[in-house]
């Protein structure tokens, strides 16, 4: 059986890579990209550790073959910062100590990030159901609801 | 396994009928993948319908709207016009999974994959939509309520493969609303679903009413004894009263880690009377 | 050794301790590049894993694996007759569950394992092992297991505390409490009793286990893993394999959460011994179904409570019998249960009996104050439904009975300074307790305690020659604790936060150091640390008396350099921490401070919890409408973080009470292994957790920590059944308090 | 003379006593004399216990002071998550 070819662009880079057809898109940034900043939580789609953006749209990697990338925009969480200046999120979560462990970080930064170039002024029952998807099991939320919030309100200073 | 990308309905049914073994389709891949992942399915190949143009296009026609099977649930929402016309089926759509399932499951997926508790499944019901069926023998036209069989069973002969759904023009004055129960906020199953569309005429009376229950019987149920409760009146008190009772009776649902039996028959009649008063609303009816 | 108390009673003034600067692993950990378990490889890795048993309880008559062994691209396959006896008696359980030996003991246990060239081979060689199973008869609940007829898991293993004529299932008995039960309960104006069932959670942690191992065959090993405890890993690791610790060096990876699941070994001893015969680096990562059916849940609970109450609200007796059900092996947490179900409470009559049950389920784990919260969530249900049957307010009541300095504890020890009466009082005067309550709403509140503990701590404190200082320790940062070392470090040396990085040795690095369990990081390391950074202070002030040739005791160290400790010690200006680091080559070579301790004297913490609920009375749905946690935490080193356990713990709590268990049909087979039927809490399921941190420093350290991660789950239970049962007008004493459940017993009182 | 409180379950070990007095001067010497004098109670000693001296807990500690006047109660050994 033949491995599939895939030519995509992911943070920006074009990207090529050989991947089985059951492979994941998870799988192919984990295991043959050493893009490890997705984590697998679940492999299900119930935890939302794996969330990136495929043209644009949120969706958890995990629940997409590797084969389906093919000319997409791929983005996760490694393309968040842009050199040595993190995003206004990742700067609010260490500031609000929106992370206990950190496993669940990436993926409700890459969901959060989602969240804010769809609505930049969200309620917080909006951010909330946002990111019903991103189980964290250390922070109880609040941190992170806070932190994604009063990023949403420095970004929206800054524009 | 094989991964298949056509990027035509012909070449996808050709692509399909042509396989020996078993072949998936793919659409949004939320419930194949994970059947995948835990070895429940184990597909010789997969075809990948999100290259075909035409299935990913929400249009209208016939007066209704045509949603093709690769269409998101998040796209769905965001088409003003869709939601206008059906909020009930865009919300039960909107209600699968989180943010980042509906970045990819799609409604024709929802139906396919047969599961009695399928949310979009009772909206689409009540909608009265129809599925667009493609397969060697050309397209055929079936309402969404025949689709599923069973648990996991559908309709569809080896080789077919669903391209769209229909969904009818809105009569004027008319409403849908889908509610489920489920024991978090998010992210679970429906342990009952229940959806209502409904026609008002001027007076405020309903002319015609449409209710469907899921989860709460092998395959969702169109009920029929629970439409004549409102049709006739002016969905009041009494009226909702008789709804409840009568979708209460229509569930034959199973004890499961979910819900017991009880709970689900209780909560259908709960469900059918909340839905009902959104339906109306949405009609113009006096709240 | 035994540490002296070192806290002054006038309080400490801070000028690090008690800021919240930023964590030094934020950067790494929100862009993704921190390494957790499964983000390890190795060149020539292999995949491992793991064959599960699909039946509850079944002896295993033979493994066939040749036909997997042929398969091309399989190096090694692993059952158990490649494991020989452990040399450690005491790890035999563990190895038996990280690989079943005669009998296969729960749905999920480990029967055989592979190595291959891809994932994809190694499944497709556990499909090709054929095990013959003989199915024998199942138990899974813990009431059913003490039946005197149950399918028994290890006849004849029960302790000598065990009463002749139980069910063979129970491992041990433990009883404590004083006092005369009976005179107690005649004093009281009403006696309830009442009996209170918790189903098994899991500590749901996002990570799943994963490793990454390397064994020659000369017993060298190298090991990378997401644990609590590398230490604990190693020589476990160790025993099972009978290789010698000092050959084996684990390396903790950032570790994705644990809630003490990571306090033992799964994957770890099965890698190694698939590396050895591969000889090939081997890596294994569960799913989180494996993580569901095989890792520890925490116990199940059947309690049976009987409490005295006298209508102006005094406690006169409390007594209770808690069954525990710890899975498939003996230790269940049901000691710590007993213990601490009342000792919140100065009680002149106290008993509880426990009992440690095995079923057929995965061996429980420990999980944030082990035992701890389903004891309170029974003592406490009761005595607000005696309470509320007075009319008095649950608050006043608890603080009547309140435990407080020269209690004699339920568990025997009379309290030093205790913080509980502080959080009760606080949560009084809070606007929450007085804030109105709509229809259908409820209030609850309930108390809760943890032990906390200290155990073996090691860690070393280096000089750099640019006066910048590292400082290694050898527990996982699991929740901001680098951040906290730093700044005990910084606060004792007196030179700013972000001059000190810590890091976590790996096991050839440091000496011994207790797993990152019992709300010990920030007491034990933290201590460790604090003297380290004296031991380097000496030192430094040696180096400076050198320098000035004065005499060693005239020199001080005082806001970050040495300094003469009095006009009779000669005018020098300063010598500051860098300035000293500078010249440490000319003065004796370089600077550090290491300390090494089994820190006792971890001082026991309280919390009072408060709670409103929503319940919808035709669906039995509830929502969590207002939550506030009152906690003692000795001295909150960064208050965002302790914060951060207060939300955690109040959360995971809300979790068991309204939807969380493990379901198991009578088949014995787990029916809900991920993440969509077994329920954690979700973002749109919760409020804001209010937090108000108390702090009556612990006299056992320097700083007057205490811990705070494991007392805030013992609360919540108790305090949502409290606020549901308000809200419902039915009082739920079963939880999970799921949907179904409470719109049945809604009905049934409506009824 | 140290006085020492034992919990329930080790009370078959004393002839029921909740309290029994040990010559001790460090923990280590307690648990041994005590071993010593209740050989029942040596199996749950040995497979460990922790001990509440002065209201502070211990659990290896072997030359942890008691003094005569110290209180002394012996718990199961503590379990932390």
């Amino acid at each position: 059986m033949s491995k599939i070819h895939v030519t995509t662009t992911i943070n920006g880079d074009p990207v090529e890579y050989l991947c089985d057809a059951e492979e994941t898109l998870l799988d192919v940034l984990r295991d043959h990209l050493g893009l490890t900043g997705s984590k697998e939580g679940c492999g299900t789609g119930d935890c939302g550790a794996c969330s990136v953006t495929v043209d644009g749209r949120l969706v958890c990697s995990c629940l997409m073959l590797g084969a389906e990338a093919a000319g997409r925009e791929i983005g996760t969480i490694e393309g968040m910062a842009k050199g040595d200046q993190l995003h206004p999120l990742q700067q609010k979560f260490i500031e609000h100590a929106a992370l206990q462990c950190g496993i669940c970080t990436p993926g409700i930064l890459v969901a959060a990030k989602s969240l804010l170039d769809h609505n930049p002024d969200p309620s917080e029952e909006e951010t909330r159901y946002w990111l019903a998807g991103n189980l964290c099991r250390c922070t109880g939320y609040d941190k992170i609801i806070r932190a994604v919030l009063d990023a949403a309100k420095d970004m929206r200073e800054a524009s | 396994m094989q991964y298949l990308s056509p990027t035509t309905i012909d070449d996808a049914i050709r692509l399909l009928s042509s396989q020996s073994g078993d072949c998936k389709v793919l659409a949004g891949g939320t419930d194949l993948l994970v059947r995948m992942r835990s070895g429940f399915a184990e597909p010789d190949s997969i075809l990948d319908i999100k290259r075909i143009d035409e299935l990913r296009r929400i249009s209208r026609d016939a007066g209704g709207w045509r949603i093709g099977a690769a269409v998101s649930g998040a796209e769905m929402g965001e088409h003003a016009d869709l939601v206008a016309d059906w909020p009930g089926v865009v919300e039960a759509v909107n209600l699968i999974g989180s943010t980042q399932i509906q970045g990819r499951a799609t409604m024709a997926g929802n139906l396919c994959n047969a599961s009695p508790a399928a949310d979009s499944v009772p909206a689409m019901i009540a909608a009265g939509a129809v599925a667009r069926i493609a397969g060697q023998d050309g397209l055929r036209d079936i309402p969404v309520a025949d689709v599923p069989t069973g648990p996991g069973k559908t309709c569809l002969s080896p080789g077919e493969f669903v391209t769209s759904i229909w969904l009818p023009s809105r009569p004027e004055r008319s409403g849908d609303a889908y509610l489920r129960f489920i024991p978090r906020t998010e992210m679970d199953i429906a342990v009952v679903g229940c959806a209502v569309a409904l026609t008002l005429d001027a007076g405020g009376t309903c002319t015609a009413a449409r209710v469907s229950l899921g989860a709460v019987a092998p395959t969702a149920i169109l009920v029929d004894a629970a439409a004549d409760t409102l049709i006739g009146t002016t969905v009041d008190d009494t009226a909702l009263d008789a709804l409840a009772r009568a979708c209460s009776d229509a569930a034959r649902p199973i004890a499961d880690k979910r819900g017991t039996v009880e709970f689900r028959v209780h909560v259908a009649g709960v469900l059918a009377k909340r839905a009902a008063i959104i339906a109306k609303t949405r009609a113009g009816g006096a709240s | 050794m035994a540490l002296d108390s070192k806290t002054d009673t006038k309080p400490q003034q801070f000028k690090v301790v008690g800021t919240r600067p930023l964590r030094p692993d934020g950067i790494d950990k929100v862009t993704g590049r921190a390494r957790f378990g499964a983000d390890m490889s190795a060149p020539g890795m292999l995949v491992g894993l793991v064959l599960r048993s699909p039946h509850p309880h079944a002896r295993i008559r033979s493994i066939d694996t040749s036909a997997a062994e042929a398969l091309t691209g399989v190096h090694a396959v692993v059952t158990r007759a490649d494991f020989g006896p452990p040399s450690d008696p005491g790890v035999a359980d563990v190895l038996d569950n990280c690989m079943a030996g005669d009998n296969a003991l729960y749905d999920g246990h480990a029967v055989a394992a592979v190595a291959a060239i891809s994932g994809k081979v190694a499944r497709q060689a556990l499909k090709l092992i054929k095990v013959d199973y003989q199915p024998l008869p199942h138990v899974t609940d813990v009431d059913a297991a003490m039946a005197p007829d149950a399918p028994a898991l290890h006849e004849g293993r029960a302790d000598e505390t065990v009463p002749a004529g139980m069910s063979p299932n129970v491992m041990a008995r433990h009883e404590f409490g004083h006092g005369d039960i009976d005179a107690g309960l005649s004093q009281a104006d009403r006696v309830l009793e009442r009996t209170y069932r918790t189903e098994a959670t899991h500590q749901g942690y996002i990570e799943p286990h994963a490793c990454l191992a390397t064994m020659n065959a000369d017993g060298q090993a190298d090991l990378w893993c997401c644990t609590q405890g590398h230490y604990m890993v190693r020589n476990t690791c160790a025993a099972i394999l009978g290789i010698e610790q000092g050959q084996l060096r684990v390396t903790a990876s950032e570790i994705g959460g644990g809630f003490g699941g990571k306090t033992t070994v799964f994957l770890e001893p099965v890698a190694l011994k698939l590396s050895q015969k591969s000889g090939r680096p081997v890596k294994m990562v569960m799913s989180r179904s494996e993580v569901l059916r095989a890792t520890g849940p925490t116990a199940s609970s059947s309690i049976d409570v009987r409490i005295g109450m006298t209508r102006d609200g005094r406690i006169t007796a409390g007594f209770a019998e808690l069954r525990y059900q710890g899975g498939a092996y003996p230790g269940s947490p049901v000691d710590m249960g007993s213990m601490s179900a009342f000792a919140p409470y100065d009680l002149e009559n106290v008993r509880t009996v426990g009992f440690d049950v095995v079923t057929n389920r995965p061996k429980q784990a420990a999980y944030r104050a082990p035992g701890a919260p389903m004891a309170a969530f029974a003592v406490e249900s009761a005595i607000d439904e005696l309470a509320r049957g007075f009319g008095l307010d649950p608050l006043e009541v608890r603080l009547k009975n309140a435990a407080r300095e020269g209690t004699r504890a339920s568990y025997g020890p009379t309290y030093p300074a205790i913080g509980l009466e502080a959080t009760l009082r606080t949560a009084k005067d809070h606007p929450h307790w007085s804030a109105p309550l709509g229809p259908n709403q409820g209030r609850g509140v309930a108390c809760g305690f943890w032990f906390n503990f200290g155990g073996d701590t090691c860690v070393s404190l280096n000089i750099t020659p640019d006066g910048t200082v590292t400082l290694s320790e050898g527990n996982p940062d699991i929740g901001g604790s680098r951040a906290s070392m730093s700044m005990m470090a910084a606060e004792e040396l007196g030179i700013p936060y972000d001059r000190v990085r810590t890091v976590i040795a790996d096991t050839g690095s440091l000496g011994q150091n207790e797993v990152t369990d019992g709300s010990r990081v920030t007491f034990a390391v933290g201590l460790a640390t604090i003297e380290a950074a004296r031991a380097a202070k000496r030192e430094m002030c040696k180096r400076a008396a050198q320098v000035w040739g004065i005499d060693e005791d005239a020199v001080i160290w005082e806001d970050g350099a040495a300094r003469p400790a009095g006009p009779n010690a000669g005018q020098h200006p300063p010598m500051s921490l860098a300035e000293i680091a500078a010249i440490a080559s000319n003065t004796g070579g370089p600077i550090a401070g290491h300390f090494e301790v089994n820190a006792e004297g971890a001082g026991v913490s309280f919390a009072t919890h408060m709670v409103d609920t929503e319940v919808d009375p035709d669906t039995g749905a509830v929502k969590i409408l207002r939550y506030t946690v009152f906690q003692d935490a000795g001295k909150a080193v960064h208050p965002s973080y302790v914060e951060g356990q207060f939300q955690g713990g109040a959360v995971q709590g809300i979790g068991w009470a309204l939807n969380e268990a493990y379901i198991y049909g009578e088949d014995g087979i787990l029916q809900n292994p991920g993440f969509l039927d077994y329920r954690i809490p979700v973002a749109s399921d919760l409020p804001m957790i209010d937090t108000v941190i108390l702090e009556i420093p612990n006299p056992g350290h320097p700083y007057g920590v205490r811990g705070v991660g494991e007392t805030s789950i013992v609360p919540p239970l108790a305090a949502v059944a409290n606020s549901v049962s308000d809200a419902a007008g039915v009082r739920m004493t079963s939880l999970p308090m799921s949907p179904p459940k409470l719109l049945a017993a809604i009905r049934s009182g409506q009824s | 003379m140290v006085k020492v409180q034992i919990f329930g379950s080790l009370k078959a070990a004393t002839d029921d006593k909740s309290e029994v007095e040990i010559d001790a001067s460090t923990l280590r010497e307690l648990l041994d004399a005590l071993a010593d004098r209740y050989p029942g109670m040596r199996p749950q000693l040995d497979r460990g216990v922790s001990v509440a001296i002065d209201g502070r807990i211990y659990n290896d500690s072997w030359f942890t002071p008691i003094k005569d006047d110290s209180e002394v109660v012996l718990l199961a050994r503590l379990k932390g998550g």
